[in-house]
């Protein structure tokens, strides 16, 4: 796939839109509008962005705690989410889900979820629904770091490979579980070294390139499709902001950190964009601008809304 | 009618089941060519093949999580976890993701999955592999727990299950699998909550479910001697509870023995019970009674392990200190 | 007598156990630097270095099946889990490994470990993360189950819990953490098995643990301004569970609600109702009553939370319905 | 360690108890005296022998359903298992346990297990509680080639790896889970390989060669001793019986069984220390003839045993 303009404008734009609802929820939850835990995506949006640009409506993905820029770059409403994230009825989940649990089944979005790891065996349930059914539709699994120390990590990539799964694991790794950097919790560099365990290829990649992560991605994706079977993908990258919203992070070196603010995904695009002559720095200045206010419009849109019924407690435990 | 061991019926509600949808499927340990650990899905491989009929690796968690996820994505997968006692290696995959996603998502996923397992005790297999667990699933919204007890209501609740658009845990019982009885053939789909009067009576109420429904029906023939009519009611389905059908049996005869196989401290006895005292207290005349296994591990010797298990004998002796 | 909060107890008695026996140690998801999700274990890390306060990775598996390992070899592991809806992922370590070697063994292996995990709902934490788990460890056989309810028993039952040799299941409450009160200093260690009158009455016996003891406290004011004396029974350790106490108050007051946080099919109030209702049967002036959460996942808005949780209102109102 | 004449024919004694004590619970479960079930360990005796050759009476092994050979090997009293195995009050378990649940805590031997993977974690607890005691004292984790698929094997290598535990992890590779062949249920040929995903040693060994196999486990033992962290031993071998009795292994292609019964441990074991000239064959008959007759003893010892009390179902399940 090629390069165009046209795309790296969009990659621009749905990472800005990314950072502009996260920059929001950073507000929001200050000022205590937001209930529960909010897990922030802000310094990782390329990864989402670069590798969900290779799919369509009908592929999956499982996505995490920190699962906000992958609904949002696989097309997520962010209407819809920013009303979740207030509890309200006309949220995604009616208020029942909250930041961690938002889903959009229609377009592929197996879910947010609350326990690590636990994304990776329900894509390699998607993946093989797609073969099952003859379709060429692919899933995509996003996982931590840390998560891939969990037993389902090992499993789902093992019965991946043995049934010739299309699914693409996809780690992203901001080199810390909460508190526990990844030295600490591995004993290797690569992440991308474990596929070898299951016989199917692994890459790294630089997290805050989002041409670089949307190449390794098309690449796999593609093998996926054509029913060549799952590969993993470690993009390297950095959470900007504490583990949860309240967390001060004291346990990050303040240097690595304003060494990877300096790595930040966004300007380096931006550049790349000026330099390619793609766009101009007023251009840049409107998609942000266009992106903060379709958030600003999302939060109006969520603090307008009603809250649930009470009776909806009792509303969607079964089906039928 | 067909004269059908309980094993057959099980596999012939997956197999009418399997051809009537083709978004039907098994996945599980050993279930291919060699048939299941208890020969259970034995000559399914051979009618649908590698494609459907799905050798797992030892891998629980990948089993029942890849169910969910298929299950999400439309499909309708049928997950055979070998023994009830491994479910808890996979227990996050049913009670946090299977069972909660529909309501997480505000209503907006279906997981229509079968987790299929054998559970019990009576072959000497030890604590590991001699288990009854459904407390621990009937206390998850979301999940519904099916357990029959004879061959007919095992093919006909199974096809209901796989029917069911939500998980199903349906529990199958290791000494039942031999046990022979009329099954209807073709499609045969029983009703989920809806409990089945084993055994007319007048004199006491005795509810219990799969495996045990046979030791009460055999208590029930000795007490009959003795001259006490009991009326044995199989819930079938723990989750949903047909609550109605035991408040009526409890109605008419206003005594109630609760035998369940599984340890005794937060069995769903103690479920039943605390339904009938709540809402049936007026109907009873004495205290309820539960028959069941001791709060231990699954011994292994054979002549600890009859000690351990619900016995006739236990079943009589309790409806009859209520005489 | 010093005034801490109920996480401060927990972390003074695994401070002074600590001290006392080097055997003890504790291994957990970011309980090191970061002292704890909730900073209960703030400042261990300092005193005692990470040999002894042990960052893991997210291995749940790993973290209590390798306690299970260290217990049996001597060491006394405390094992925190970060929240106890993460406990499916661990199951097996718990239920078939910790729970039942001492029985599989024939009595010649030890497993003195804890599983200290915090439960419940009201911080919007939504499904995953707001879970009230306690029936399925008291279905465990070999397991003991711990539930305080103020920060003295909090040190207290841990100590006990820490110096028993048995695995222990110890569940925190999340809304009880900044809960202040009187707490022994030093070494301070409760019996398991022994339940508190957390307040006598003379009406009705409400029986309930955990953060739902503050309710039913609360409740019992509004009572008794309305002429209804209740008596607060608080088990404390659900196994080994303290019946005697519970009939005892029974027998005196001669009504029963019990209240639980946890949804309502097959939860631990469900067990206490069948005790009751076999033992006490003749002691009851009326119907045995539970106010829980209803059986649905736990929800994320906050208003809806408050919907699904048993409230003060929801526990006068069960009560008053009894006269 | 040098393989003296007395280390190798305490090799073969061992392997040869080991071979009479199943080939025994072959024919007793033919004659229903065995209840439940039995998993034998014929034609892998070289591994469980060549690896507790290596460990004292302070060292720990984990154990599986295939347990037998297991404790044997780590000094293991065969008149306690044979009654366990027949449910006598006599037994190790005092008939509670069986088969599957045999232990002997001050030997070591944390236990058979009936939940395939589940020592891994175990055992890493175990080499846990060796360092921080200071003590020397290593565990072994005996496991399948088809348990090295649960997501225990995972987070127990992490955790073993990161925390540098005197652990050794010995994968017995015998090519099938039950009825799976290792093919089917993953995708390398080496189970060894899995170690690089956690940056430590991994070595495929012939496991029907008790030499091979000592050695490799003498190199990893060493070294965990020494304080140098844990390894992973692939041993490859066979299971000459049916995965438990009753099974006839129809999933097996005959001419690979017949392939494989010609590399029995034994006869080979046999064949070198008459090269060697260690013993001739009238001693190595003697050896054999000796194990038959400890192993019959012991077939009396559990027959003539009493059975367990019925009140004993209601003891042991809580200490103290
Ligand atoms: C099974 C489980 N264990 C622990 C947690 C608590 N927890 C939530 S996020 C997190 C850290 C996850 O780290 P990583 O996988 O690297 O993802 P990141 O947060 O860095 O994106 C932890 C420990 C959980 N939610 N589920
Ligand atoms: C968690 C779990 N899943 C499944 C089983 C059933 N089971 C017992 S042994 C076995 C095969 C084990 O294969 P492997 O690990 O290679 O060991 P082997 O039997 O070949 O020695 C299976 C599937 C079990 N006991 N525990
Ligand atoms: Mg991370
Ligand atoms: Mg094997």
């Amino acid at each position: 796939m090629e390069l165009t303009k046209e795309k790296l404008l969009g990659f621009y734009e749905t990472m800005m839109t990314i950072r502009a609802f996260e920059s929001k929820a950073v507000a929001l939850f200050a000022e205590n509008k937001l209930p529960g835990f909010v897990h922030l995506y802000l310094g990782e949006e390329a990864v989402a962005t670069g590798v969900c640009a290779n799919l369509g409506t009908k592929d999956y993905i499982t996505s995490t705690h920190r699962g906000h820029g992958h609904l949002i770059a696989k097309g997520g409403k962010v209407d819809l989410m920013m009303a979740e994230l207030f509890g309200k009825a006309t949220g995604y989940c009616k208020g029942k889900g909250g930041s961690m649990h938002i889903a959009d089944v229609d377009l592929g979005i197996l879910g947010a979820n609350g326990i690590v790891g636990a994304g990776l065996p329900i894509a390699v349930g998607a993946a093989f629904a797609s073969k099952y059914r003859k379709s060429d539709a692919v899933a995509v699994c996003f996982f931590g770091d840390a998560a891939s120390n969990r037993g389902t990590f090992h499993e789902s990539l093992n019965m991946a490979s043995i049934w010739n799964l299309p699914v693409v694991f996809v780690c992203e790794n901001n080199m810390y579980g909460i508190s526990l950097c990844q030295r600490d919790h591995m004993n290797i560099c690569d992440i991308s070294d474990r596929a070898s365990s299951y016989g199917i290829p692994g890459i790294t990649v630089d997290g805050n390139d989002v041409i670089a992560v949307f190449e390794a991605a098309s690449e796999a994706i593609k093998r996926a499709r054509r029913g060549d079977g799952p590969s993993l993908i470690e993009c390297k990258t950095w959470r900007q902001r504490g583990h949860f919203e309240g967390d001060p992070a004291i346990y990050k070196d303040p240097a690595e950190q304003q060494s990877w603010l300096e790595k930040d995904p966004l300007p380096r695009l931006a550049k790349r964009l000026i330099e390619l002559k793609y766009a101009t720095q007023t251009e840049l200045d409107q998609i942000q601008a266009s992106a903060a206010e379709q958030i600003e419009a999302a939060v109006k849109y969520a603090e307008s809304s009603p809250l649930p019924a009470l009776t909806d407690v009792l509303t969607d435990v079964y089906a039928g | 009618m067909k004269q059908m061991t309980y094993a057959e019926a099980i596999r012939d509600a997956m197999r009418v089941e399997m051809l009537r949808d083709p978004n039907v499927y098994l996945q599980g340990e050993d279930v291919g060519k060699f048939g299941g650990c208890f020969g259970v899905t034995a000559g399914l491989f051979a009618e649908f093949g590698p494609g459907r009929i799905i050798d797992t690796p030892i891998s629980e968690t990948a089993i029942i999580g890849s169910a969910v996820g298929a299950a999400a994505a439309g499909l309708r997968p049928i997950a055979e976890i070998m023994f009830v006692d491994f479910t808890g290696v996979c227990m996050d995959e049913l009670f946090n993701q299977a069972a909660k996603m529909r309501y997480m998502f505000g209503g907006k996923a279906k997981i229509p999955m079968v987790l299929r397992t054998p559970c019990g005790a009576g072959m000497s297999a030890a604590a590991q592999h001699s288990q009854s667990m459904e407390a621990w699933f009937t206390h998850i919204p979301g999940v519904k727990t099916v357990m029959p007890s004879t061959p007919a209501d095992a093919k006909g609740l199974l096809s209901a299950a796989i029917r069911d658009d939500n998980p199903v845990v349906f529990i199958e019982h290791k000494q039942l699998f031999g046990l022979s009885g009329d099954v209807p053939e073709g499609e045969y789909v029983l009703p989920l909550g809806k409990a089945d009067i084993k055994r007319t009576g007048s004199d006491i109420t005795i509810v219990s479910w799969s495996w045990m429904v046979q030791k009460a029906l055999a208590a029930a023939e000795i007490l009959a001697k003795e001259g006490i009519q009991a009326e044995v009611l199989d819930p079938r389905t723990l989750v949903p509870l047909d609550k109605e059908a035991i408040l009526q049996s409890v109605g008419k005869t206003n005594k109630l023995v609760i035998v369940q196989e599984a340890v005794q401290t937060s069995g769903f006895g103690g479920e039943i019970s605390a339904i009938v005292a709540e809402h049936g207290f007026d109907l009873l005349d004495a205290p309820i009674k539960r028959v069941t296994a001791p709060d231990t591990p699954v011994p292994f010797s054979p002549v600890l392990e009859q000690a351990y298990l619900p016995s006739v004998e236990k079943i009589v002796a309790a409806v009859k200190s209520l005489f």
